[in-house]
Formats: structure tokens, sequence, C-alpha cells
């Protein structure tokens, strides 16, 4: 190992988390942009060309605003709670491909930091490390609004996380592997979300739950917890949160695009054409950036139409609705996997889709008899 | 390169660390987290010495193991909730009602 | 001394170090934020010989699930410090004593009698791949089949067992 | 991705298992749900499970024609192997076994769905509804057994099967085992039931014997091995072969009902009528004749041991035959038919004809099974008749007031004849209580009226093409069995004739054929497709050149065969015979309708004759002196006298207890036990006592000091260790 392998390593590190910081703060008004088109208003538009400077005026005012640091807090736990909420959404990042790779003065640079060989292993066993900041958050504020809103997130994503990671053993099934490479690699011939589209939608509405965006989004419910486990935070350490809130969207929405949606690739029907990756690697960087962009949107789009859900429905439905679903569909997955290559013949793939819409289906029809019967209840 | 008995010795640390935890502490939950720490100084020793015969049943002997905690955790913390519920305190020393 | 030496050497300090916090902090969530930390660590170990499996199981289940639960029951119980009590004062010195006695024994054992040349770990790049993971997989599910599916029904029994544990309650509430 | 490009096609064989799966799972799922699920779950749950079989049988038979009839084994599981021998659980899928499997599960599969409507009031009429999940528990486990029969690779997987159906034959003849076949307490069926067993375990042994002799001989069980290593035996030690082949006739004849082993088939007409159709009609009782098509290769190795097997079954068929025409239960005439086509069968085989008998099996299991259920929708509507009739009279009584007269009598009636008592009890399958109905049950009728000229041989129906395959065969080769068939042939057009003119012909003999009624859509719908196939069978095997559809198909595994065309003088024969019989039986019980309370017109002319073929030839009352008997004597012999007075009174209690008991009372008792084992005992316990007293002084309930304990136990072990 030469020094120019720790200096490409350091470099592609750096601007990972450069792409990532870059793309908070522009998230941020991307959102306000969105949201305000939905509700027919303009958004910010006046510092900056509509607005793009927007995201520096902001951080000049989180920056210099007087940070308060309550004295009934537990101190050092205090401090610690934001960067460990911001460190893994950092972090996380490093196991997803961007592109596939290029020549520079003989050397092939990859446009990934690391291939891991249990890669989605490393996203899951992040994803729950990053319930501490929040945890801690809400306990060190000694609040009972903030440690409320922090047993509740918490209890949220662990509950959560278990549907995550039969999503992920779905993917890792028909990937036959679990570093991301060969995962968004198997994707050239057929995405993923065409094959499992129940898959995706269940990843989309787990990975939502798990960043706490709306409609999950209870940690942060003004009505009930006065906004929740960063109720005492303000000034710098609430930017932290906030920092972490956008970039773990734009994380995972990078995850879902990779696992789902043939990552870095482009359409399987352009696959030995032009458009290819395989032709020109930097259209890889660009094929993500498109998805990611359009998952982003989506996720906004959900917020500004759905109301937030009640908190006993939130984790009924994470675990009596959503477990079960992924459980049945990572069976059929597999059954339909295993029945494709025993009797060898590929079209059989394609009872994967249909007996998933169908569980789909009947797991709709169950929510809407059970939401009629007791129209308050529980579901 | 580092010897295995680096390993072992590190894992042989800790598990007396975690003995000592269990003996001078009272705080139940305190006893438990020092088992868990007993526990994984064991896994730490058992894959160490797997990755020095190239054999995976090391691995899937840890892997085992953590599900097995997982379990008795469960378990075990949902005993001391109940516990607390019934007699408002968990110190272990005010639990000796199988006094012979 | 090589670069991993080094980093051996580093980690096995905060892993100890973190150790010894947990079973001496006062707050039983300093203790349990230390112990995470020494469970991150002795992940990293796992990765240094070459199990990555392992390592992102270990973080994953142990500081993912299992200290979280531990953070939960703590800050449900209001557990954080218990008020001291006098009870078998002769405890703590035989403690100290015989732990410190378990320590030598086992390192002086382990440097003496378990010493030989070829227990030398060499992380093999081999085990790092992804032929590996599956060859651990194949073995897990042919050879190590059985306990494989006792754990399992060994989990379902200890949910079931913590289901009917906080039922209970609420069955006499009503 | 990864698996998208891979192997060709190989077939479903890997569903073979699936043949047993299939019906076991169904049989598990009625045996511990069945009371929960209620009748008609617990019916398609049974249906499901014989059409899965079914289904799993056409893909195995597509399969099999895909590749070329190439044989194909699927092993599930080890069985036994000890030294030499290794015998698995292997499926064995090639033409001729498929052949069986969809005859059998396609046949189940209908009758099972006949079923659920007969037993549905079967279990009402003989008061007992709780025991309808029971019938179809049994049915899919005989599904199972035959399954296993018929696909087994070696002979003791046959034999696995073999007396796998035997158990159920068994388990279904007695199915109402407290009662006689009118449903008054009585021992009748359970013992037709141990009849039909024993009379099997007789064969059974001729089986097992012909199987050891193999084993010996030819070192294997595995029918492949075993045909591989006959010619070189054959050469060397022909008495080999013949002793096998005619213990393995032995089995034939008591499975498949031949001379002298058909006596428990016409008493097995005691199960419920799908039983009878299913069991002992359509599928179990052929399951000789499989055998012997099975071992086709060891039976034309020795032609003596063939030509005796024709003459068994060339005997049976015309001896059964005499016998059908004297009876009058609609179902004994059934059975002695059916004991007389197997004769027909065995005959073909034996002659070396298989695919002719594995023809005649195929379209004798089609309308046998329709005239079995059809019989049993008349024996049901008869029943219907009978209790429509009685509530038709209550109801009269309760509510008409002007009908005085007629009350007197009805109460009259049902003091000594009524449903309810079980003196005078009507017996729904005689056929002196019927006659007429084919006005009260036009469906049947017309399906009766099928499977009657299909077994007759009348052309086009299937019966004539399978039939006279094999009187051709006969014909050609050997000419007595040929004689005795045709003869057999007449007889049987004629009985079956005489059996349409007595049920639906003339006037309603009783009250209950008067008011019989049609069987619902249920039991009907199965009757017709099966009536279908009745018809259309012939196609499957026609003899004309490029229509030998079997034969192509059975040669796969028989080896080259070559369809005969069609011989107009043997089908002319056959055939002006059926319709002389049919018009003489017209002549006899059709222009002068029986009267009730008449005698057969038969028995005048016939005199003694006629009696002897009423009696069953008096068969059941030899074998009653000839075997019951001795046996009986030899039995009480052993109980009384060397069983009980030698070995019970005179060695047990004499010479083993008292010399037991002195020992134990003088030696054991006095010394070894109260001075010995007692006081050590007691000193046990007060030491125990002192030591808890001493010990609980160390359980002091608190943890972390159990713990230390622990901890010293270890730095001790470990100090050992060290210093040692």
């Amino acid at each position: 190992m030469d020094w120019t392998f720790w200096l490409e390593w350091v470099i592609k590190g750096f601007v990972l988390c450069l792409i990532l910081l870059t793309g908070f703060a522009y998230l941020t008004l991307y959102e306000r942009r969105a949201l305000a088109r939905m509700q027919i208003r303009i958004g910010p538009n006046r510092a900056g060309y509509q607005g793009l400077l927007q995201p520096i005026a902001d951080a000049v005012k989180l920056i210099f605003k007087e940070e308060l640091t309550p004295s009934h807090v537990y101190k050092v736990v205090f401090f610690l709670a934001p960067i460990l909420t911001v460190v893994p959404s950092l972090v996380i990042a490093a196991v997803i491909p961007l592109g596939t790779q290029f020549e520079i003065a003989g050397r092939t640079i990859t446009l990934y930091v690391a291939d891991v060989n249990v890669g989605i292993l490393y996203l899951s066993s992040i994803a729950s490390i990053a319930v501490y900041g929040i945890v801690l958050a809400g306990w060190s504020s000694n609040n009972k609004y903030a440690m409320m809103g922090g047993i509740r997130s918490s209890a949220q994503m662990i509950s959560y996380e278990l549907s995550l990671g039969l999503c992920f053993v779905i993917a890792i099934i028909m990937g036959n592997s679990m570093s991301l490479i060969d995962i968004v690699n198997a994707q050239k011939d057929m995405w993923f979300a065409v094959i499992q589209p129940v898959g995706a939608l269940a990843f989309l509405i787990v990975v939502l739950a798990e960043v706490n965006r709306a409609p999950f989004d209870m940690p942060e419910a003004e009505q009930e917890l006065t906004a929740g486990y960063h109720s005492e935070y303000s000034g710098m350490k609430f930017a932290l949160f906030f920092m972490a809130e956008y970039q773990k969207m734009i994380v995972v929405s990078m995850i879902t695009a990779t696992l789902f949606f043939g990552g870095y690739r482009e359409f399987w029907f352009l696959k030995d054409t032009f458009f290819s990756v395989d032709y020109f690697w930097w259209l890889g960087p660009i094929y993500l950036f498109l998805k990611v962009i359009a998952l982003l949107f989506l996720m906004i789009w959900i917020r500004a139409t759905w109301p937030r859900i009640r908190y006993d429905r939130l984790m009924a439905f994470g675990w009596k609705i959503l477990l079960p679903l992924s459980l049945a569909l990572a069976f059929i997955t597999a059954s339909g996997i295993l029945l494709a290559q025993e009797l060898s013949s590929p079209l059989l793939i394609w009872v994967i889709p249909v007996f998933s819409i169908i569980v789909f289906l009947v797991t709709v029809a169950l929510i809407n008899r059970d939401l009629r019967r007791k129209s308050y209840g529980r579901i | 390169m580092v010897p295995v008995d680096y390993y072992v010795g590190l894992s042989a640390v800790l598990f007396t660390i975690g003995a000592l935890g269990v003996l001078i502490r009272r705080n139940p939950l305190i006893i438990f987290m020092s088992v868990e720490l007993m526990l994984n100084a064991a896994n730490l020793a058992v894959v160490a010495f797997g990755s020095v015969y190239k054999t995976f049943s090391g691995q899937i002997f840890v892997f085992f193991v953590i599900a097995v905690a997982a379990a008795e955790v469960a378990v075990g913390l949902a005993l001391l909730v109940e516990i607390f519920k019934s007699k408002k305190n968990i110190n272990v020393d005010d639990l000796n009602s199988l006094k012979g | 001394m090589n670069s991993e030496m080094i980093v051996f050497l580093v980690l096995a300090l905060v892993s100890i170090a973190s150790a010894l916090g947990m079973v001496f902090s006062r707050n039983a969530v300093y203790s349990a934020l230390f112990l995470v930390l020494n469970f991150v660590t002795v992940a990293i170990f796992y990765l240094l010989l070459g199990a990555p499996f392992i390592a992102m199981s270990q973080i994953t289940v142990y500081a993912g699930a299992i200290m979280v639960l531990f953070l939960f029951v703590i800050m449900l119980l209001g557990a954080e410090s218990l008020p001291p009590s006098a009870t078998l004062p002769w405890q703590k010195p035989l403690a100290y004593v015989l732990t410190s006695a378990l320590a030598v024994e086992a390192l002086y054992l382990v440097f003496t009698r378990a010493r030989s040349s070829e227990l030398v770990t060499s992380p093999d790049a081999s085990l790092n791949s992804m032929e590996s993971l599956r060859e651990m997989a194949l073995q897990l599910f042919s050879q190590y089949l059985l306990p494989f599916e006792i754990t399992s029904i060994l989990l379902l029994v200890a949910m079931v067992g913590v289901i009917v544990l906080v039922r209970q309650e609420k069955a006499g509430q009503k | 991705m990864h698996f998208l490009s891979e192997q060709t096609f190989n077939g479903f064989y890997f569903l073979a298992p699936w043949l047993v799966f299939a019906p076991v799972i169904g049989l598990l799922i009625n045996l511990f749900f069945g009371k929960k699920l209620g009748e008609k779950t617990v019916g398609i749950v049974a249906s499901l499970a014989a059409g899965t079989t079914f289904i799993v049988a056409l893909l195995l038979a597509y399969s099999v024609s895909m590749n070329h009839g190439e044989m194909h084994s699927v092993k599930l599981a080890e069985w036994i192997h000890i030294g030499a021998l290794q015998l698995d659980w292997t499926f064995r899928v090639d033409s001729l076994s498929t052949t069986m499997m969809l005859v059998v599960s396609g046949v189940g599969t209908l009758i099972h769905i006949y079923a659920i409507g007969y037993m549905h009031e079967d279990v009402r009429f003989k008061h007992e509804e709780g025991r309808f999940n029971l019938f179809f528990v049994y049915l899919n486990l005989f599904i199972a057994a035959m399954m296993i029969l018929v696909s087994g690779d070696s002979y003791m997987m046959l034999f696995v099967g073999w007396e796998g159906v035997g158990l159920c034959s068994f388990l279904l003849i007695g199915f109402w085992y407290e009662m006689d076949t009118l449903a008054r307490p009585s021992w009748a069926n359970s013992n037709a039931a141990k009849k039909a067993f024993i009379t099997n375990r007789v064969g059974d042994f001729g089986f097992l014997l012909a199987g050891f002799l193999m084993f010996w001989y030819l070192g294997s069980f595995q029918f492949d091995e075993v045909f591989h290593a006959a010619p070189e035996i054959a050469h060397s030690m022909p008495w080999v072969i013949v002793a096998i082949t005619i213990f393995m006739l032995v089995g034939v004849a008591g499975k498949s009902a031949q001379i002298p082993l058909y006596i428990w088939l016409p008493d097995a007409m005691a199960g419920p009528t799908p039983v009878s159709a299913l069991i002992h009609a359509a599928t179990m009782v052929t399951a000789g004749v499989y055998l012997v098509t099975r071992s086709a290769p060891l039976y034309s190795l020795v032609p003596q041991a063939q030509y005796i097997v024709a003459m068994v079954g060339a005997g049976t068929a015309l001896f059964a035959a005499t016998i059908a025409v004297g009876q009058y239960d609609i179902k004994k005439v059934l059975a002695y038919s059916t004991i007389s086509q197997l004769g027909f069968m065995v005959a073909a085989v034996g002659m070396g004809a298989y695919v002719a008998g594995m023809f005649h099996l195929m379209t004798h299991a089609f309308f046998k099974a329709l005239l079995f259920l059809s019989a049993g929708s008349v024996i049901l509507g008869l029943e219907r008749g009978h209790h429509a009739h009685a509530h038709h009279d209550h109801k009269k009584e309760s509510d008409s007031e002007a009908s005085r007269h007629r009350r007197s009598q009805e109460t009259s009636h049902s003091k000594h004849g009524g449903h309810d008592s079980h003196e005078e009890v009507f017996d729904p399958g005689d056929m002196r209580n019927m006659g007429g109905m084919r006005k009260t049950m036009p469906v049947t009728f017309w399906l009766y009226i099928i499977g009657t000229l299909a077994l007759a041989g009348i052309f086009p129906f299937a019966g004539f093409w399978s039939k006279d395959e094999i009187l051709l065969d006969a014909s050609l080769h050997f000419p007595v069995v040929y004689g005795l068939l045709t003869i057999a042939a007449f007889f049987t057009a004629f009985y079956m004739g005489r059996q349409i003119w007595m049920v639906f012909f003339g006037e309603a003999r009783s009250d209950p054929a008067k008011h019989a009624q049609e069987s619902p859509k249920m039991m009907t719908v199965p009757l017709m497709v099966l009536a279908a196939l009745s018809v259309l069978g012939g196609a499957l095997n026609l003899p004309f050149e490029g229509f030998h559809n079997l034969t192509h198909w059975l040669s796969y595994t028989l080896g080259e065969m070559h369809g005969l065309p069609l011989n107009l003088q043997v089908a002319g024969i056959s055939t002006a015979l059926a319709l002389t019989a049919i018009f003489i039986s017209w002549l006899i019980y059709g222009r002068n309708p029986l009267k009730a309370g008449q005698i057969d017109p038969l028995k005048k002319p016939l005199g003694f004759v006629f009696t002897g073929m009423e009696n069953k030839w008096f068969v059941d009352e030899g074998y009653g002196v000839l075997v019951i008997k001795p046996f009986k004597w030899i039995s009480q012999f052993l109980a009384d006298v060397i069983d009980w007075r030698f070995w019970h009174d005179f060695v047990h209690d004499t010479v083993i207890a008292g010399t037991y008991n002195w020992i134990s009372e003088i030696a054991l008792n006095r010394y070894a036990d109260q001075k010995g084992i007692d006081a050590f005992a007691n000193w046990l316990g007060d030491a125990t006592q002192w030591l808890s007293a001493t010990m609980r002084k160390v359980q002091n309930g608190f943890v972390r000091s159990y713990a230390l304990s622990v901890l010293l136990g270890v730095v001790l072990i470990l100090g050992y260790l060290i210093f040692k």
C-alpha cells in the first residue's frame, strides 16, 4: 500500500462528504421550493437567483445564533448526541457505488469508497447505530417531551429495522450477493423494482419510517411533543440534527436506487446502447443523481400529501402488516428464483411479481376491511 | 501480524473485568451488561482461534452466541421490568427471598 | 511493530478502558455507552481477524438492538443510579482479590502454555471475499442446520415469553 | 440475472413423491381437523388430494412421453440396507406404471366426488353422521397405498403397497363394522372384513414365498436386477422361476380374487358402494393383473406357468359368471361379474397378451366403476324411497283426519316394518324388491344401460374392443381358454340382461321402489364422466393399423409388440353370443316381468343347477368343512390343552411361581431386604437430612455471593492447571 492509495482514499471520502453536505444544503431549498409549488406558493426566492443562495444564508444564520445549553442536561451526552446522529448518516454512504471506474494517469479509480463483501450488512448495522443519537439526545435533555420523542423515535426505528432487514434480504436473494456493486450489476438485465415491485414499495415505506420522514415523523410531532428530542437544542447543534435528517434522506434515496432501481446503471432496455455506463463511465453518477432526485421528489410529495399517522397505528402497521408482508415477499422471491432455476426456464421469474402483487392486494384488502370494521380503532 | 495470544489475552482481561462487574455492582442492569461483556470476551477468543485454524466454525459458533444473547437479553430485561413493577426496586441485594 | 500491531494495541487499550468504564461508572447510562464503545472495538477486532460478517452482526445485534434495549429499560425504570446498600460488606475486597488472581492466572496460562509459533493470525485475503461468505453460509445451512433451527425456535420462545411477561400486567389492570 | 440461461427441460419426475404425499396430506388434514371442517370441506379436501395425484400422474405420463418412454426412477429415501439387501423407496416412472397411476387416480378422483354425495346420505340412513370423515381418511390412505404399489421400483416396495391396499380394503369393508348391510346390529360386516383380510393373507404368503425365493436365487428385489438375472437362472435351474411365478400366482389369486381364493370378494360388498367400485372393482383387485404384467419378463421365461395362469383366469371367468346368474343382490351380481372379468384379465396376461389385459383392466375400471356406482345410486334411490315413504305416512298420520281407515293400516304396518325397528328391515340391495325403476330414476337407468352394454361387449362400447382383443389372442394360441372365455362372455351378457330387466323394467315390486328418487348431481355427474369413458374408452387401442395407441405406449416398457388386426370371425361370434344372451334374458325376465314374491323363473327348468348357482356352488360351505372346522379344532386343542392346562396350570403356576415364591420369601425378604437394603436406605435418609441442614446455611439468597463462589471455583481450577 503506497501513499497514493491512501491519498485516493482520502480524496474519495472527502468528495463523498462534500457531495452529501452540499446535497443537504440544496435539498432544503429543493424541498421548500417543491412544497411551496404544491401549496401554490412561491417559496424562498430572494437570496440569489431563484433563491439559490438561500442555503448559505441559512447556514450563516445558524452558525451565528447563540447556543443555549440548559443547566439541567447531562452535558457530555448532550454534546455527543448531535455528533452521533450526523456521523452514521455520512459514514453509511461509503459502500454505495456512484459509478463504474475510470483511468487517470495509469491508475484505475473506482467510483466508490469501499467494496465490502458484506456491504448490505454494513448498511443495516450503521442504520441500527443511528438510533443512538436520537435516544441519547432525548435522554440527556432531561425533559419529558424530549425523552418521549427520543424513545418513540427509537422504538419506531427498531421496529421498522426488521422489515428493512427483510427488504435487504430480498435484494440479496435477487442479486445473489451482499456486495452492492454485485447487486447493481445484477440489475443490468432487469431492475429489481420490476421483478419485485411490492418489495421496492415496502422498502420505500420502511426507509421513510427509518429516517423519520412524513408521514412517519412521530418524534417531531409538534402538537404533542413540542418538537420532540431536539426541543432543547439550538444553534449549531440543532443544525446538526437538521443536517443529519436531510443527509439521511439523500442517502436512503441512494440506497433505494441502488438496491431496486439499478443504481448507477441505465434503464435495462438501454443496456448495450450508446447510453450505457459501460461505454461512458461518467454517465453513472448522472443516472444515480437523476434517480435520487426523483426519489427525493417522491418523499417531498408524500410529505405534502399525507397527514401524520397516529403512533399506535404506526407501530401496528410496522409489526402486524409490514413485517409479515416483507416476510412473505422474501419467501416468494426465494421460491420464484428457485423455481426458475430448478425448471431452468427464465420465464418463471415472472411468478415473483404476480404472486407479490396478489399478496399486496390481499394485504390492502385486509387493511381496508379492518379499517372499515372499527373505523377509529387500531389497525 | 498479531499473535493470537494477544487476542486471547485481551479476551481474558475483558472476561475478568466482566466478572468483576458482576461481583461488585448491585444494579442488575449493570450486572447484566457485565455478563454480556464476558460473552463478548469469549466470542473474541473463539473468533481468534477460528481465524488461526482457517475454519468458519468459530464464526458460526459466535453467530449462535449472538442470537442466543439477544433472546437472553429480551427475556432478562422483561423479567427486570416485571420485578421493578412489583417491588419498586431492583437492587439485587434486596432480592434474596430464595434464602435457604 | 507493524501497522496492524499498532492498531491492535490502541484498540485493545480503548477496549479495556471502556470495559473498566462500564464497570465503574456511577450512571448506568454511561455504563451502557461504554459498553457500546467496547462492542464496537470488539467488532473491529473481528474485522482484523477476517470475520466481517460477524463484525457486522455484532454491531447490528449488540450495539443496534441489545444495547438500545438496555438504554430503554434504564431510562424507563429510572435506574441510572441506585442508592448504596450495606449488605455483604466483605464481598467487594474479596471480589477484587479473586478477579485479579483470575486475571493473573489466565494471562499466565495464555502467554506461557498456549504460545507457539504457528498460532499467529494472518488475515487471509481470501477470507474477505464473497466466496468465503458463501462458503460460510453453506456451512451454516448444511452442517449447522439443526443448531440454526433450534436457535430460531429459541428466539421464538423468548419472544413469546417476553410477550407473556408483559401481558400479565395488562390483564391485571383490566 | 445469473440463473437466466441454463439447462434444458427434463420432465416433471421430481413430482413423483407427491403421488403419495398428496393423499397423505389430505388424510392427515381430515384426520386431525375433520371434525371441525364439516362434511363439505372434508370431501373437498379428500377429492383435491386425489385430484392432485391425478394431475401428478398426468404430468408424469407427459414427461414419459416427452422422453420417448424412457424409464426414470426417483429415489425418495433409503429404506433397508443390510448386507446384500439394498432397498430404497424409489418411484419407478415408466409407461406401465403411469398407466396404472392414471387409472387409479382418475377413477379414484371421480369416486371421491361421488362418495361425497353417497356418504352424505349413507351416514344418515345408518344414524352415524360422525363417521363421514373417517371414510375419506381411509379412501385417501387407499390412494396413497395404491400409488406406492404401482410406483414401486422393487417387489418389496410393491409388497408394501400391496399390504397397504389390503389394510384399506379391510378397513373399508368393515366400515360399518358393528352392523350388517341392512344396518342391523350384527357382526356380519366385520366378519366379511376379516374374511377378506385372512384370505388375502393366504395369497400374500404365496407372494412372500415368491419374494424369498427371488432374493435367494436372483439376489435382489429390484425389478431390473431381477429381470436381468432371471434368464441365466432359468437356464440353469428352471424350477426356480416356475416356483416363483406359481407362488406369485397364489398372491395374484388372493388379491385379484381368482380360484381358489376369490371367496372374499362377494362378501366384500358389505362395504359402502363407492368402496366396492373403487377398491373391489376398479383398482385394488387389478393389482394382481398389474403384478403379472410387471413380471412379464419372468413369466415369458416359463410357458408352463403361463399356461397355469391362463387356465386359472379362464376357469375363474366361467365359474364366477355362472354364479352371477343365480344371485339376487344387485351388488353381488356385479361382484361375481368382477371376479369373472378379472378372470378375463388374468387369462390375458397369462397368455402373454399383456396389452390386452391392461386394456381390459382400464376399460373394466371405467365400466365396472360406472356399474357399481350406478348400483349405489339405485340402492340409495330405494333408501330414499323407503324413507320418503315412511315420512309420507307419518305426515298423513298427523294432519289428515279423513283417512282414519288408512291410518289404522299404517300403524299396524309401522309396528312391524317401520324403519326404526330392526325386526323386519327392507333390503334396498335385493333385486326382488326393485322393478320399474327406469321411470323413477331415468338418469341412473341410462347410465346403467351404458355400463351393461360395455360389460356385455356390444359394439362399439369400450368392453367390446378390450374383450375382443383377449378373445382374439386366446383363439390364436389357447383354444381351451378361448372356449371357456367365450362361454363366460355369453353368461356375462345373460346375467347383465337379467339384472337390467329385473331392476329397471316391469312393475315396482315394493313400495320403496315405487317412491324411489333420482340421485343428486354430485353423484350423477361423475357417473356421466365414467359413462363417457365407457363409451369412448375403446378408442385407446382400436384394432386397426395406426390406432394401437396403448400397444405402442406399453411397448416402451414391455418390449416391442404388435397390435393384432380386427378378426371379424371372433368378434362376430362373441357379439352374436352376447346379443343372443340378452335376447334369452328378455325371453325369461323381460317378457313376463317378475311379480312381487314370485320365485325366479329359471329355478324350475334348471332345478338343482340353479340351486347351485344361487348358493355359489357351496364353495363357502366346502371351505368350512375342509379348512375352518379342522382349524378350529386344532386351535381349540392348542388353547385348552397345551396352553392352559400344560403351560399355565403346570409349568407357570406350579413350577415357576412356586420356586419363585420360596426364594423371595426366605432368602430375599428376610435377609437381603430387611437387614441389608432397608438399613442402608435408612442410613442414607439420615445422612441426607444432616447434610442438608448443614448446607442450607450456604444458600443465603444473595446472587452475588453465589457468583463469587463460582469465581472462586474458576480461580482454583486455573490454579490447579498452573501448578499441576
